[in-house]
C-alpha cells in the first residue's frame, strides 16, 4: 500500500504537494479557530475581552477564570461552579455508555450470528430510532418515565441515552461482526461454548476497534445532550445544563472569560476522547462500520 | 446398524428442500468423503451432522444414538473449518484447549491431551503462538489439533485443504491420510475436489442438486460411475463422452461412431448386455487413459480396439501427453505416452480399451453398462 | 432414545431473541409508539399539555398557512442541500490529501475530528463571536488594518443562513472525512496498480476509479448529513436564534418552538409528523437497499 | 474492572436515594435566575426558609427568558413530578392554572391580607378562578428610556415626553456622530419597544390592542402609526444590532457609543454596576409620553399541585417568605425592580427606585397599570409571540408602511387565538 501512494504522490510533483500542505494547514486553522479563540479568552481578564481584540493574545495572563467556573462561578443559587455537575454528568454519562455498547455488542452478535427469520427487518426498524429528532419524543417520553417512576432520575435519565444510544451501537458492531468469520462461532459451538460463553471469549475480546469507535460516539452524544438533561435530570443535572444556566444567565455582567473556560471544562472529557481515541477512530470506521 | 448412521435426512428452508432423502451408513473406522460442485449440499450435510443445522426430516444417530436436536457440543464430534476457524484472540494452546475447558476437563488433564497431539503434529513449538503469526500450514495443523485433542468419535473436516497452496494441498493431503491410518478415526470429510477424495477416501458419496448420485468405494465410483453426472465429475481430464449407435454385428454388440473426418466407425464392446440397444442412441464413456497410442495399451486388456483419427491438438505434460481429437462430433481426449510420436493435423492410429467403455443411456443419463 | 431437543439447546435456541428483544420491544415503544403518539397528537387540538379532542386536518392547514412555516421550509432546502454538498466535498478532498502519505497526519486527524466532539452549547458562543461584525472577523481584520473587509452575513436576513452552513460545515466536515479516508485505506491496491498501469493519471484515478469505488462511503454521508440536517436545532438556536428576525427558522426550531413556547402543541406535532415523513423518505428507501443487499 | 462499575452503579443509586429522600420536607425550585445579582436575591429567600426549616432544592434552567425552564417543567409535569415552585410570568401562570396543575394558596393568601397591598392588575395573573395560586415577587416596569446624559446635553435638547421630542433628540444624536438608539435585535426587545410606543398612542388603545385584543384597534389606524414609529425608530439602530443581548446595548449607553436605550428597569443594574449614578451620568424617563402609566412584568413564584402534606406545608411556608415585606424589600433592592406589595418601606431603595415605586402606586390607583405585552402579561403565549412575530418582521422592514404591518398583525393575531 505504502508503494502505491507514495507513487502517485511522487508523480503529484513538488507544487502540487505545497499546495496540498497549504490547504490542509488552512483547514486546520478553520478548524482550529473557536477552539483559539475560547482558549486565549478564557485567560484574559474581562476589561481586555471587552475592550480588545478577540484574537489577540492576552496582556495580563489569568486563570481566575478556570478558577471561578469550576469552583466558585454562580449557578443557580449556589456559588459552586461548575464542578458537582462534573460528576453529575459522570454518573449518568458511564452507565449509558457502557449500557448501550453492552447491548449494542450483543445485538449486532445476535444479528449476525444467530441470524432467524426477519432479522433484517427488526434491524431496519431498530435503526429508525437514529433518525428521530428528540424534540419529538419529549413529551412521550416524559409521561413513560412518569409511569416507570423514573423522572428526575438518573437511571432515568441513563434509560434515555441507552434508548436511543442503541440504534447507533446496534449498528457499529452488526456491521463489524459481519465481517468476522461465522465459522469461529461454529467451531466454538462444536467446542462446547454456549452463547454467552461464545460472545465473551470469542467475540468480544476481538471487537476492541469498534468498541472504541462505540464508545467515543455515545460518549459524546450522551455528554453533549442538553435536551434530556434539562428536562429529565431533575436535580441531578448534568454539566451541559450547569454550563448553560452560567453562559444564558439572563441579567447583570457578562463574565465571558468565565463562560469560555466554563466551555472548554465542559469540552474537556469529549475532547480528552477525540484527540487520544481519535486514530482508533478511524481504524474502526475502517473495520467495518462505514461499509454500510 | 452403522456407526455413523444418516437416514432418510432432508433439510427444507421454507419450502425449498436442499437435501433430499439422504441414506448413508458410515461404519467405524471409515473415511467417507462428501464431493460435488459447490451448492450440491455436502456441507449442509456435513453441519447436520454436527448439529449446526437443524434437521428437516429424518434422523442421525451416531453410535447408535440419535442426535437430532442435540447440541453440537454433546455429539462428541470435531470439526475442521475451511478458514481453520481459530479463536484469533487465544495462543494456539489456547485454542487447542477450549473445547476441552469448555468441557469442564480440569486443567493437568488438558495439558496431558495438548502435549500427546501437539507431539503427533510436531507444533509442540508454536504452542504459545497467536494464529495470526503462523502459516498457512501450521494453522491447518493446529486446526487439525483442536480436532484431535477431543479425541471425538467423528472427525468432520469442511473443506480443510482448500486454502492452502498446490504444493502444501499435496503435503497435508498425503499428512491426513497417514492419521487417519495411525489413528483408525471415523472421517467425513467434504471437498469439491475429486483428488482428494479419491485418494482420500474409503468411501465417496457424490452429491449434486441435493441427491447423493452414487455411494461407493473410490474405484466403484471411477471405473462404474451410476450416471452421466458421476462420470464427467470424478476424474481428471474427464470422462470422454460420445454419441454413439448401437450397432450389432454377427450378435456382437458395436459402437457406431463418427470420426474427425466423418467417416463411421465401429468399436466392439466388450458388454453383451447392449445387444438389447440394437439400433438405439446410447453415450460412450471412455476414459483419456484408456485410449492411447498402440504400444501404450493395456496389455492386460481383452478388448483393445484400434481407431485411425485426425489429431487436433496435442499438450506433452511431462509424464503424459494429452491428445485432442474430434469424436462422434466431440472433443475427445487421449492419454499417451509421452514419447509418442504424434503431431497435430496428422492422423494417427489409436488403441481403445473397450472392457472400460461404459454405456449411458441419453434420456435418464444413468449407466445401462457394464 | 429421545428426539427432543434437549434443553439446553432448546434454551440455546431461544437465546438469541431473548437476548435481542429487550432491544427491540424498547424501540417498538420508545420510537414507534412515540411517532404514533406525535401523530395522533397533531390531530388534536392540544395547547400546553396533550390533550384529547380531535379536530382533523386543522393543525396541518394552520401550519402550511404559517409564513414562518414556509420560511423553514425554503431555509432547509438552502441549508440542506449546501450543507450536504460542502461537506461531502471537503470531506473528500481532506480525506485524499490526507492519504498522499502527509507528513503530521496523525496531528492533522484529530484537529479535523474535534469539532464533532463539541456541541454548539460549548462552541456557540465563540461561534456568534467570529461571525459577530462588532467583534468578531470583521473587526479582526479591521485591526489588522483591512479597514474595507465586510463580512456582516449573520446581520443579514438573506445571508444569515449560509453562516449556519459554515458552522455545520465545520462541526461535521471532519467527521466526513474520516468516514472517506476509511473507505479509501480499505481500497485494494491492486486495483490502483492496474489503473497505473493503463496508464490513467492522478486525477483520472480519483475520478474514474477511486471515488466510484468509494460508493458506500457516499451513501453513508449523505444518510448521516441530510438526517443532521433535518435535525439541526442547537446550531441555529446557538447562532442565530432564528433571528434576524425569523430569517434562519428552521423546521425543528419551528417545532420546538410551537410545541414548548407558544402553547400550540398540536401545530407543533403536525410540524413534527412533516419531519418525520421527510426523514423517512431518505431513511426508508437506504435501508432497504442496504438491507436488501446483504441478505 | 466489574467491581468498579458495580460501585459507580451503587453510588449512582444512593445519589438518586438520597435526592429523592432529602425532596420530602423541602421546596424544589425551577427558576432561571442564575446571574449573580439575581442568584445572590434568592439566596436570600433561600436563608429565610431554612430559618424555618425548610429546605431548598435548586433546580435553574437558564436560557431564554425562561424557555428552557418551560420545556423541562412541561416535561416534569408530563411526567407526574412537578417542582413544587416554579418561577413563572404573567399567562404562563394562568394557563398552567387552567390545566388543573397549580395548588390554592387562598387560605394563606387570605389570613396574610395579600389581597390588600398587592395591586389588582397583579392579583389578575397571581389568582385564578378566584384562588390564589402564585406568589408574586416583584414587579418590572418596561416603559423606561436611559439615556446618556452627556450624550443628552450634547443635543441641546431637554429629556424628550413626547414623541415629536424623542425624534428631535435621535436626529440631533445622529448629527452628533453617535449611535441615536442602543438596541439589541431579539423579538422580546423590539416588543418592549414597541410596547412602549403603543402605550404612548394611550392607555385605552393598548388595553383594547394588547390585552383585549380587538381585531379594530389591532389592525386600525392607530396600529398603523404605531407600526410608522417603530419603522422610524429602526433607522436610528446600528446596522450590527441584530442578536445583541440587551446588555451589550446597556453598555452602548453606558460607554457613550450610543444615545439612549428603550428597556425595562432592569437596565439599571447594569449602569450602577458600571458606577454611574442616576441623574449625573444618566437619566431615565419614562418612554416619551407614558408618564402616569406604566406596562408591567411580574414575576411570580407558582406552585405546583403536591400531594404529600409535608410538601404542601413547605410551600405555604415559601409562599409566605415570599411575601415578607423585608424578603421584598432586600430581593427588589437587589434586582432593580420594585416590589410587588405596596406596602414595603421604599428606604432601602434608590432614586430610580423610589420614582419606580411611586410610579407604580399612582397607576395602581388611577388604574393605568397595564400588563406588558413583550412580557407576557397581556396575551396568552401563543398570541405573544404571532405579535412578536410581526413586530420584529417590520422593525427588520419586511412591510411596504405601518399599515401593512397593522393588517399583518389582526390577521396574525387572529390566528393564533
Amino acid at each position: 500500500m505504502a508503494a502505491v501512494t507514495q507513487d502517485t504522490a511522487v508523480s503529484m510533483g513538488r507544487i502540487a504537494r505545497v499546495f496540498i500542505y497549504l490547504l490542509l494547514l488552512l483547514f486546520a486553522l478553520f478548524y482550529l479557530l473557536p477552539l483559539y479563540v475560547m482558549g486565549i479568552n478564557s485567560v484574559k481578564p474581562l476589561a481586555e475581552i471587552t475592550g480588545g481584540n478577540m484574537m489577540a493574545l492576552p496582556q495580563v495572563w489569568t486563570l481566575d477564570p478556570w478558577r471561578s467556573a469550576w469552583s466558585t462561578a454562580q449557578i443557580g443559587v449556589e456559588p459552586t461552579g461548575l464542578k458537582p455537575y462534573f460528576l453529575n454528568s459522570i454518573l449518568m454519562v458511564v452507565p449509558a455508555v457502557a449500557i448501550s455498547t453492552i447491548v449494542g455488542a450483543l445485538n449486532g452478535y445476535v444479528l449476525t450470528k444467530w441470524r432467524f427469520r426477519g432479522d433484517t427487518w427488526v434491524f431496519g426498524l431498530m435503526l429508525f430510532s437514529c433518525f428521530i429528532p428528540f424534540q419529538i419524543v419529549l413529551i412521550p417520553m416524559a409521561m413513560v418515565l412518569g409511569k416507570l417512576g423514573l423522572a428526575g432520575t438518573v437511571p432515568g435519565l441513563v434509560l434515555v441515552h441507552v434508548v436511543y444510544g442503541i440504534g447507533f451501537t446496534t449498528l457499529y458492531f452488526r456491521n463489524y461482526y459481519a465481517a468476522f468469520p461465522t465459522e469461529l462461532v461454529r467451531a466454538a459451538q462444536i467446542d462446547g461454548a454456549g452463547f454467552f460463553q461464545i460472545f465473551w471469549r470469542i467475540l468480544l475480546p476481538v471487537s476492541g476497534p469498534i468498541a472504541v469507535v462505540s464508545v467515543i460516539w455515545q460518549f459524546t452524544n450522551i455528554w453533549n445532550d442538553f435536551l434530556f438533561g434539562a428536562s429529565f435530570g431533575g436535580t441531578s443535572q448534568p454539566m451541559t445544563v450547569a454550563l448553560n444556566n452560567l453562559v444564558q444567565s439572563s441579567t447583570g455582567v457578562k463574565e465571558y472569560n468565565v463562560h469560555f473556560a466554563g466551555a472548554i471544562l465542559a469540552a474537556l472529557p469529549t475532547l480528552f476522547v477525540y484527540f487520544v481515541a481519535g486514530r482508533y477512530f478511524v481504524r474502526g470506521l475502517m473495520a467495518g462500520s462505514v461499509k454500510g | 446398524m452403522g456407526f455413523l448412521d444418516i437416514r432418510n435426512v432432508t433439510k427444507a428452508y421454507g419450502q425449498v428442500e436442499v437435501l433430499h432423502r439422504v441414506d448413508i451408513a458410515v461404519e467405524e473406522g471409515e473415511f467417507l468423503v462428501l464431493v460435488g460442485p459447490s451448492g450440491c449440499g455436502k456441507s449442509t450435510l456435513l453441519n447436520m451432522i454436527a448439529g449446526l443445522e437443524g434437521i428437516s426430516a429424518g434422523e442421525i444417530a451416531i453410535k447408535g444414538r440419535v442426535v437430532n436436536g442435540v447440541h453440537p457440543s454433546k455429539r462428541n464430534i470435531a470439526m475442521v473449518f475451511q478458514s481453520y476457524a481459530l479463536y484469533p484472540n487465544m495462543t494456539v494452546g489456547q485454542n487447542m484447549t477450549f473445547g476441552l475447558e469448555m468441557h469442564g476437563v480440569p486443567k493437568a488433564e488438558r495439558d496431558r491431551a495438548l502435549a500427546d497431539v501437539a507431539k503427533l503434529l510436531q507444533i509442540d513449538h508454536l504452542l504459545d503462538r497467536k494464529p495470526g503469526q503462523l502459516s498457512g500450514g501450521q494453522r491447518q495443523r493446529v486446526a487439525m489439533g483442536r480436532a484431535l485433542v477431543r479425541n471425538p468419535d467423528v472427525f468432520l473436516f469442511d473443506e480443510p485443504l482448500s486454502n492452502l497452496d498446490a504444493k502444501l494441498r499435496v503435503d497435508m493431503r498425503t499428512e491426513i491420510k497417514k492419521l487417519h491410518q495411525k489413528l483408525k478415526t471415523t472421517i467425513v470429510y467434504v471437498t469439491h475436489d475429486q483428488i482428494e477424495a479419491m485418494t482420500l477416501s474409503t468411501r465417496i458419496a457424490v452429491m449434486n442438486k441435493g441427491f447423493v448420485q452414487q455411494l461407493g468405494t473410490p474405484k466403484e465410483i471411477y471405473d462404474t460411475p451410476a450416471n452421466l453426472f458421476v462420470a464427467t465429475f470424478m476424474g481428471s481430464p474427464a470422462m470422454n463422452i460420445i454419441p454413439a449407435r448401437v450397432k450389432l454385428v454377427d450378435g456382437v454388440p458395436h459402437a457406431a461412431l463418427t470420426d474427425a473426418d466423418g467417416a463411421p466407425r465401429l468399436l466392439r464392446f466388450s458388454q453383451a448386455n447392449l445387444a438389447a440397444w440394437d439400433g438405439r442412441d446410447i453415450l460412450l464413456g471412455i476414459r483419456p487413459e484408456a485410449i492411447t497410442d498402440p504400444e501404450g495399451a493395456d496389455r492386460k486388456s481383452g478388448n483393445i480396439q484400434p481407431l485411425a483419427n485426425r489429431v487436433t491438438v496435442t499438450e506433452p505434460a511431462g509424464s503424459d501427453t494429452f491428445v485432442t481429437m474430434t469424436l462422434g462430433g466431440r472433443d475427445a481426449i487421449a492419454r499417451m505416452r509421452a514419447d509418442a510420436a504424434v503431431s497435430a493435423g496428422q492422423i494417427y492410429e489409436f488403441a481403445v480399451n473397450m472392457e472400460k467403455a461404459v454405456a449411458f443411456d441419453p434420456a435418464t443419463e444413468g449407466r445401462i453398462a457394464p | 432414545m429421545s428426539t427432543a431437543p434437549d434443553f439446553r439447546t432448546r434454551l440455546q435456541d431461544w437465546l438469541p431473541k431473548l437476548v435481542l428483544a429487550p432491544s427491540f420491544a424498547v424501540t417498538l415503544l420508545f420510537v414507534y409508539g412515540f411517532i404514533a403518539f406525535t401523530v395522533l397528537l397533531s390531530f388534536t387540538g392540544s395547547k400546553m399539555l396533550p390533550s384529547y379532542n380531535f379536530v382533523g386536518w386543522l393543525n396541518y392547514q394552520k401550519l402550511w398557512a404559517l409564513p414562518a412555516w414556509n420560511t423553514a421550509i425554503v431555509n432547509i432546502a438552502i441549508f440542506a442541500s449546501l450543507y450536504i454538498i460542502i461537506c461531502t466535498a471537503v470531506g473528500l478532498a481532506l480525506a485524499i490529501f490526507l492519504d498522499q502519505k502527509i507528513r503530521g497526519e496523525g496531528v492533522l486527524r484529530p484537529i479535523y475530528l474535534y469539532p464533532m466532539a463539541l456541541s454548539f452549547i460549548v462552541t456557540g458562543t465563540a461561534w456568534k463571536w467570529f461571525l459577530d461584525p462588532g467583534i468578531g472577523l470583521e473587526k479582526v481584520m479591521h485591526l489588522w488594518g483591512w479597514e474595507s473587509f465586510s463580512f456582516t452575513w449573520i446581520k443579514d436576513g438573506d445571508m444569515a443562513i449560509y453562516t449556519i452552513v459554515i458552522a455545520a460545515v465545520w462541526q461535521t466536515s471532519g467527521f466526513v472525512m474520516a468516514m472517506f479516508l476509511a473507505g479509501l485505506r480499505g481500497i485494494d491496491n491492486e486495483i490502483l496498480k492496474a489503473a497505473q498501469i493503463d496508464g490513467a493519471s492522478n486525477w483520472q484515478l480519483y475520478r474514474r476509479i477511486v471515488i466510484p469505488l468509494l460508493r458506500p462511503a457516499f451513501l453513508s454521508a449523505f444518510v448521516i448529513l441530510s438526517h443532521l440536517a433535518i435535525k439541526s436545532y442547537d446550531l441555529v438556536v446557538a447562532l442565530t436564534g432564528g433571528g434576524p428576525g425569523r430569517a434562519t427558522e428552521m423546521p425543528a426550531t419551528f417545532m420546538y418552538s410551537y410545541t414548548f413556547t407558544r402553547n400550540q402543541m398540536g401545530i407543533g406535532a403536525s410540524s413534527a409528523v412533516i419531519m418525520l415523513m421527510t426523514i423517512a423518505a431518505i431513511m426508508v428507501p437506504y435501508l432497504y437497499a442496504e438491507l436488501k443487499e446483504k441478505k | 474492572m466489574r467491581s468498579g462499575w458495580k460501585t459507580m452503579i451503587k453510588a449512582a443509586a444512593v445519589l438518586a436515594m438520597t435526592t429523592s429522600l432529602a425532596k420530602a420536607a423541602d421546596v424544589e425550585v425551577l427558576h432561571w435566575w442564575t446571574s449573580g445579582g439575581e442568584a445572590a436575591a434568592l439566596n436570600v429567600l433561600k436563608d429565610n426558609l431554612a430559618t424555618g426549616g425548610t429546605g431548598w432544592v435548586d433546580m435553574p434552567v437558564a436560557g431564554g427568558g425562561g424557555e428552557a425552564a418551560m420545556t423541562a417543567l412541561r416535561a416534569r409535569v408530563t411526567a407526574g413530578d412537578p417542582p413544587t415552585a416554579v418561577q413563572m410570568l404573567g399567562f404562563d401562570i394562568q394557563d398552567w392554572a387552567e390545566q388543573g396543575a397549580l395548588a390554592d394558596l387562598t387560605a394563606t393568601a387570605q389570613a396574610e391580607g395579600w389581597d390588600k397591598v398587592v395591586p389588582a392588575a397583579l392579583q389578575k395573573f397571581s389568582t385564578y378562578d378566584g384562588k390564589w395560586v402564585a406568589a408574586p415577587v416583584n414587579v418590572h416596569s418596561t416603559n423606561w428610556v436611559w439615556i446618556n446624559k452627556a450624550a443628552l446635553d450634547a443635543t441641546g435638547l431637554a429629556a424628550p415626553t413626547t414623541w415629536d421630542e424623542l425624534v428631535a433628540v435621535l436626529d440631533k444624536m445622529k448629527e452628533n456622530g453617535i449611535t441615536p438608539l442602543a438596541h439589541g435585535g431579539q423579538p422580546w426587545q423590539e416588543a418592549t419597544v414597541f410596547d412602549g410606543i403603543v402605550l404612548s398612542m394611550g392607555g385605552d388603545f393598548y388595553q383594547k390592542a394588547f390585552i383585549d385584543l380587538d381585531p379594530a384597534a389591532l389592525g386600525g389606524e392607530q396600529m398603523a402609526t404605531a407600526f410608522d414609529h417603530l419603522i422610524k425608530l429602526r433607522s436610528y439602530v446600528d446596522d450590527n444590532f441584530s442578536g445583541r443581548d440587551w446588555n451589550l446595548a446597556s453598555a452602548m449607553v453606558i460607554n457613550g457609543e450610543a444615545g439612549m436605550q428603550m428597556m425595562g428597569d432592569w437596565a439599571k443594574g447594569e449602569f450602577l454596576k458600571a458606577g454611574k449614578k442616576p441623574g449625573t451620568d444618566f437619566v431615565c424617563i419614562r418612554f416619551p409620553g407614558t408618564q402616569g402609566s406604566v406596562t408591567f412584568n411580574s414575576d411570580q413564584f407558582a406552585m405546583f399541585n403536591q400531594t404529600d402534606a409535608a410538601k404542601q406545608e413547605a410551600q405555604v411556608n415559601m409562599a409566605k417568605a415570599i411575601m415578607d415585606p423585608a424578603f421584598q424589600s432586600a430581593f427588589n433592592v437587589v434586582k432593580g425592580s420594585v416590589p410587588a406589595r405596596t406596602d414595603v418601606p421604599n428606604d432601602a431603595f434608590d432614586d430610580c427606585g423610589k420614582k419606580g415605586m411611586a410610579d407604580l402606586a399612582e397607576a395602581n390607583t388611577n388604574s393605568t397599570l397595564y400588563g406588558s405585552m413583550a412580557h407576557g402579561h397581556a396575551a396568552p403565549a401563543a398570541v405573544k409571540n404571532a405579535t412578536y412575530d410581526v413586530i420584529t418582521a417590520a422593525f427588520n422592514g419586511e412591510y411596504a408602511d405601518g399599515a401593512a404591518a397593522a393588517k399583518a398583525l389582526a390577521e396574525a393575531v387572529a390566528a393564533a387565538q
